[in-house]
């Protein structure tokens, strides 16, 4: 199997998404860069967290037109797995790949620190080594993580179980005070209808290496892996 | 062709930032703020004019200038 | 030769025009000799800011040669280039530098700390090093209470933050540690010393000369405009009829070009084609011409009609000093030009060919075929008039007659949510302190430890420096700021490699802040020869002033240090209940210029703590034989508020807080001497029970005065000596502690 | 009392956003776009009125609402 991790100007998590893949999963795994127009030969493909085009207009409204946006959009129309962390997930809503919006912190301060996130369904690719209910403790950091959708858009959401990752306290309850952004239904992450798209804006690429503090990030990619098949060798 | 661009958050969408600077003009010695919205205002000229200028810069407001999820737009020609 | 003509719009040049450009008779009489004529208006003001104080350093430049720069881990010296550079083993070195953004910051906060960043950011990767973290180190006026003056500093303070955080993250260097202090000397003239450190091959240092007469010169990055103009020593009305409003002094940062323009010179440094390349800092295209110039013996010729601009209408003396931020000077091999329109055309970003090196030592200034300044290089770049201020010492600090005794239960609680000692989480959870996969001691420890992946190596770093001891005594307050940085260091596991420092003081002309400036250097000095640290570079920020006074001399130490192995990684938070507590160190007995002082009696007097650098070198020594040996579970230096606040905060690091029994026994010591006095040379370490005799064992052995004074565990602090006890609950410790910045924040207390 | 109130970075200072955006719209069809600045647009709804209120206004827009130092506002009242 082989990876893509896109490289849009102001891409800044770049590296440690191809870090994890590479590194820590042993993925063959390349840089793509904003500029080119072809995905062909790659099974997943990663858009990064940062700021791209400097998060200028809205996050992700400008590399929502990069022209590799398209050959991103034909692979997941493909069945692709796509997943689009922190900054890649606001790039997926600006490019309708899915639904809703996120906007400014509740707080309007950028915030930096790890939490706990609840595992919703895992009847998808990403978190398929996981249990309904399971509490990852991952990192955040962004400004705009708050999700927000109109009340016909979470409902289906909801309906179609597409929610799978919601901010949590240690004990896995879903409480106010555990959502770090003021996002709806402290919805830290959601995939598309078909399943086969994933953006959330904790890092699990931060949470790969035990000195970093937590290794939870780990069971997203393993999950990914296994539903590609891919045995790791590293 | 100079236009004017006014981008704001749609009624029913969350404005974090508009709440926020309610509460900070409440206290600010108008207490009886009932409402702040915050959205965005663009100044653009361009060389193009004419009628197939301007359907371009009407999709240029819906498609990057604003997001229709959350966002409602009014463009405005000047010259 | 000298035929630099006189642009009819320029005005003339009055004594009244010299005098508003800061330049003295004296210094101008020397320009009309280094000339052979009268300067033109550019020229005159391409000297007036060669020749400041912050690019001369012409009141200080005598001090700073106090400083040991050179060791065999040297690889670049502090003034040689833009950034010192340090060898760390296996062909890696690390490159950094700290830079103050003081006076811009009280003006605009936000964007003066955000183009901080910037600078300091582009400084290193000049050098040819790939930034990998930041540091801060901040002071302000007080933020807490409902007065205006609090409100101001509390605007002050989050603008800051917020500044430095929107370029870090942008950019995508983490901000992994810093510190901060509030005191009313920093009233309407914060410090905002910010400090980044790059990692780079030996072979790939890059070098800031403009070598190779022939080689094309590149401006490269943002366009020029009118940015920072009023920010010069002069009123900007001459210049042309528009108002004074089009004239920003405040130059607005983009993160987002320079993570282009940072990604684009990394790219195009590991190529073969570039013979020179240097940031444009303050004074952008005349400090980057006349000093590639200088550096490399040369001259070199730019013409000013082919650099990018953003406004129209730009004379030359305005685009020669335009402090518009994001921009670059290349100097390219010959032959190579392709290369570098290839890189830039990839990353989208400007850039053009303004200029060529030439052997004749001039910097020439062109516009077209009109000659408007030409300066021979050397001189203005580095033969600025050099001053010896005078120097009026202050009154030595009076030792305190008696200590007054307060209600302790009460005053842990309150040093504890003093925003000065209180957690910074407030401002650190804003900044990415994660990206980039290194950050293994998160915000919160003694140091900042940071995994470079690239190279495999384990770096701590620290920013230290009281004030108040250095405003009590200027030679012993810096020279305990070096101690504090080289123990927090090796609280952390490490051992320290070189020094960057940032000189914040009032006015030089006043006796007395040049005094102070120059016992912080020698204090400064001997304690890096007492830990055998070279300076590598720094920075000198003269003129602070709040309204009252001078600010506080404040002479931050930022320190960079090396962990051997991933094992010795040390952080300050106890880990588990029944280890053993010790102290490192004695007791201590010195007040003067303590916190407890200052917050619970507002008095900042008293002889502040002396340091004894062979004591706090052999206890270093010992901390780090027994982290070698794997006998330490958390290490924490007693610092601001003493042993006890140093013993509340070792347990209540996280949000799991552990409680502690402690006993010292019968000290004979007034109960708030003994819980905050500040002496150094003291630090709190906790042992796992088996490993207690071991570790007791080692520090006597090696003569460093140690004591088991408790366990940690239970709901609560407990602290007993000479029969008395005072007990906490830790998790309102915590409470005060860890939400005391917020609360302020969140308006008054 | 309703109110609007335009808040534009100053003439001279860079705005790295309008920067951006305009690169953007050049791409998206409008080539000849030869500038774009971006502001802040706010809606504000209070319940005072009458002169000092508007003077309050006018205050709280200088100095909550934009940063005199690189921006400038305009206030329009409603009603
Ligand atoms: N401005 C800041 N930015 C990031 N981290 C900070 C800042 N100020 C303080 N910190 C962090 O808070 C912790 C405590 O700082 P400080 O009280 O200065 O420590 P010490 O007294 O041990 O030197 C350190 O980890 C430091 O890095
Ligand atoms: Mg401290």
């Amino acid at each position: 199997m082989k990876a893509a991790v896109i490289r849009f100007p102001g891409s800044n998590c770049d590296q440690d998404c191809y870090h994890a893949l590479q590194e820590s999963f042993g993925v063959p795994t390349d840089y793509v860069w904003h500029k080119e127009s072809s995905l062909s030969g790659y099974d997943l493909v990663v858009l990064p967290g940062g700021f791209s085009y400097g998060d200028y207009l809205r996050c992700g409204a400008i590399a929502r037109f990069s022209p590799i946006m398209k050959a991103v959009v034909d692979h997941a129309n493909a069945g692709g797995l796509l997943i689009g962390i922190c900054n890649g997930f606001q790039v997926l809503t600006e490019a309708r790949l899915l639904p809703g919006a996120l906007v400014r912190n509740r707080s309007l301060h950028f915030i930096c620190e790890h939490r706990f996130l609840r595992v919703e369904a895992t009847d998808n690719p990403f978190l398929s080594t996981t249990q309904v209910g399971q509490v990852l403790n991952v990192p955040i950091a962004h400004g705009e993580g708050n999700y927000t959708a109109d009340a016909a858009t979470l409902a289906e959401l909801e309906a179609n179980r597409q929610v799978l990752l919601r901010y949590c306290d240690a004990q896995g309850n879903i409480t106010e005070a555990a959502n770090p952004n003021g996002s709806a239904s402290n919805i830290a992450g959601i995939c598309n209808a078909a399943r086969n798209v994933f953006g959330l804006m904790p890092h699990p690429e931060r949470a790969c290496d035990p000195r970093l503090g937590s290794t939870d990030g780990k069971v997203i990619f393993q999950s990914i892996l296994n539903t590609l098949g891919f045995r790791a060798v590293a | 062709m100079k236009a004017r661009v006014k981008v704001m958050p749609k009624k029913s969408v969350l404005d974090p930032q508009g709440v926020a600077v309610r509460d900070a003009v409440a206290q600010h010695g108008l207490p009886q703020v009932s409402s702040v919205r915050i959205g965005k205002f663009m100044e653009i000229e361009v060389g193009e004019s004419g009628p197939e200028a301007e359907a371009k810069l009407h999709e240029i407001c819906r498609d990057l200038l604003s997001n229709p999820v959350i966002e409602d737009y009014e463009l405005e020609i000047l010259a | 030769m000298n035929t630099a003509v006189h642009l009819p719009q320029d005005p003339e040049i009055t004594p009244e025009v010299i005098a508003r450009h800061g330049i003295t008779p004296e210094e101008y009489e020397l320009i009309e000799k280094i000339l052979g004529r009268k300067p033109n208006f550019t020229e005159l003001g391409i000297f007036s800011v060669m020749w400041s104080e912050h690019c001369s350093y012409k009141n200080s430049k005598p001090e700073l040669r106090k400083f040991p720069v050179t060791g065999p881990r040297v690889l670049v010296k502090a003034g040689e280039e833009n950034a010192g550079v340090i060898d760390i083993g296996d062909g890696w070195a690390v490159a950094f530098k700290m830079e103050s953004h003081n006076h811009p910051s009280a003006i605009e906060p936000f964007q003066g700390a955000a183009t901080g960043v910037g600078g300091i950011i582009r400084d290193i990767f000049t050098m040819g090093a790939r930034p990998v973290f930041n540091l801060n180190s901040l002071r302000f006026g007080n933020i807490t209470g409902d007065d205006e003056v609090a409100r101001q500093n509390r605007r002050l303070f989050a603008g800051v933050v917020e500044g430095i955080a929107h370029y870090g993250n942008c950019i995508g260097i983490p901000t992994v540690g810093g510190e901060i202090y509030f005191d009313p000397s920093y009233e309407g003239n914060p410090l905002v010393n910010v400090f980044c450190l790059g990692i780079l091959r030996h072979e790939q240092i890059a070098r800031g000369a403009a070598s190779g007469v022939g080689n094309p010169v590149f401006y490269v990055g943002a366009e020029t405009g009118r940015d920072g103009l009023a920010g010069a020593a002069f009123a900007s009305r001459e210049l042309t009829e528009e108002s004074k409003q089009d004239r920003p002094a405040v130059q607005v940062g983009d993160p987002f070009k320079e993570k282009l323009l940072l990604e684009a010179c990394l790219e195009l440094l590991a190529t073969d084609a570039v013979a020179g390349i240097q940031d444009m800092g303050a004074a952008g295209l005349t400090c980057s011409t006349c000093e590639t110039a200088s550096r490399g013996g040369t001259g070199v010729e730019i013409d000013l009609e082919k650099v990018p601009k953003r406004e129209q209408g730009m004379n030359p003396y305005e685009i020669m000093l335009s402090e518009s931020q994001e921009r670059m000077l290349i100097i390219v091999k010959k032959g190579k030009e392709q290369i570098v329109c290839d890189i830039f055309e990839k990353w989208d970003l400007p850039y053009a060919e303004v200029g060529v090196v030439k052997d004749d030592g001039m910097m020439r200034v062109k516009v077209g075929e009109t000659t408007v300044a030409e300066i021979p290089a050397r001189q203005l770049a580095d033969e600025a008039p050099i001053y010896v201020r005078d120097a009026t010492p202050r009154p030595a600090p009076v030792p305190l007659a008696e200590v007054p005794g307060t209600d302790i239960a009460a005053a842990l609680p309150a040093l504890l949510a003093d925003p000065t000692i209180a957690s910074k989480n407030w401002v650190y959870r804003q900044y990415d302190h994660m990206v980039r996969l290194g950050a293994t001691a998160l915000p919160g420890s003694d140091a900042a430890v940071f995994i470079v992946r690239e190279a495999g190596k384990i770096l701590a770093a620290t920013s230290d420096c009281n004030a108040a001891y250095c405003q009590l005594d200027p030679r012993e307050g810096a020279k305990v700021a070096v101690a504090e940085a080289a123990r927090n260091l090796a609280c952390s596991g490490a051992v320290p490699l070189a020094v960057t420092d940032n000189l914040n003081f009032g006015n030089p002309h006043k006796p007395e802040n040049f005094w102070q400036l120059r016992e912080c250097v020698e204090g400064l000095a001997e304690g890096c020869r007492a830990f055998d640290v070279p300076v590598t570079g720094g920075n000198v920020s003269l003129y602070n002033e709040s309204p009252a006074a001078a600010v506080d001399p404040t002479p931050t130490v930022g320190m960079v240090g090396l962990i051997a192995k991933e094992s010795h990684v040390t952080t300050s938070e106890f880990k588990a209940e029944g280890d053993v507590i010790f102290l490192l160190g004695e007791l201590g007995d010195e007040m003067g210029g303590s916190r407890y002082l200052q917050v619970l009696h507002g008095r900042k007097e008293g002889v502040p703590p002396r340091v004894d650098f062979d004591e706090e070198l052999a206890l270093h020594d010992t901390l780090r034989a027994l982290i070698i040996e794997g006998l330490v579970r958390s290490a924490h230096d007693c610092s601001e508020g003493g042993l006890a606040v140093a013993l509340a905060e070792s347990g209540i690091a996280t949000g799991q807080p552990l409680g502690a029994e402690v006993d010292f026994g019968a000290t004979g010591l007034q109960p708030e001497v003994l819980l905050f006095n500040e002496s150094q040379t003291r630090v709190i370490i906790s042992t796992t029970a088996e490993d207690a005799d071991a570790a007791e064992g080692l520090a006597n052995e090696r003569g460093t005065p140690v004591r088991r004074i408790g366990t940690v565990g239970g709901g609560k602090l407990r602290i007993s000596a000479d029969g008395q006890t005072h007990e906490w609950e830790v998790a309102q410790l915590r409470d005060q502690w860890y939400n005391s910045i917020a609360r302020c924040m969140a308006g008054g207390q």
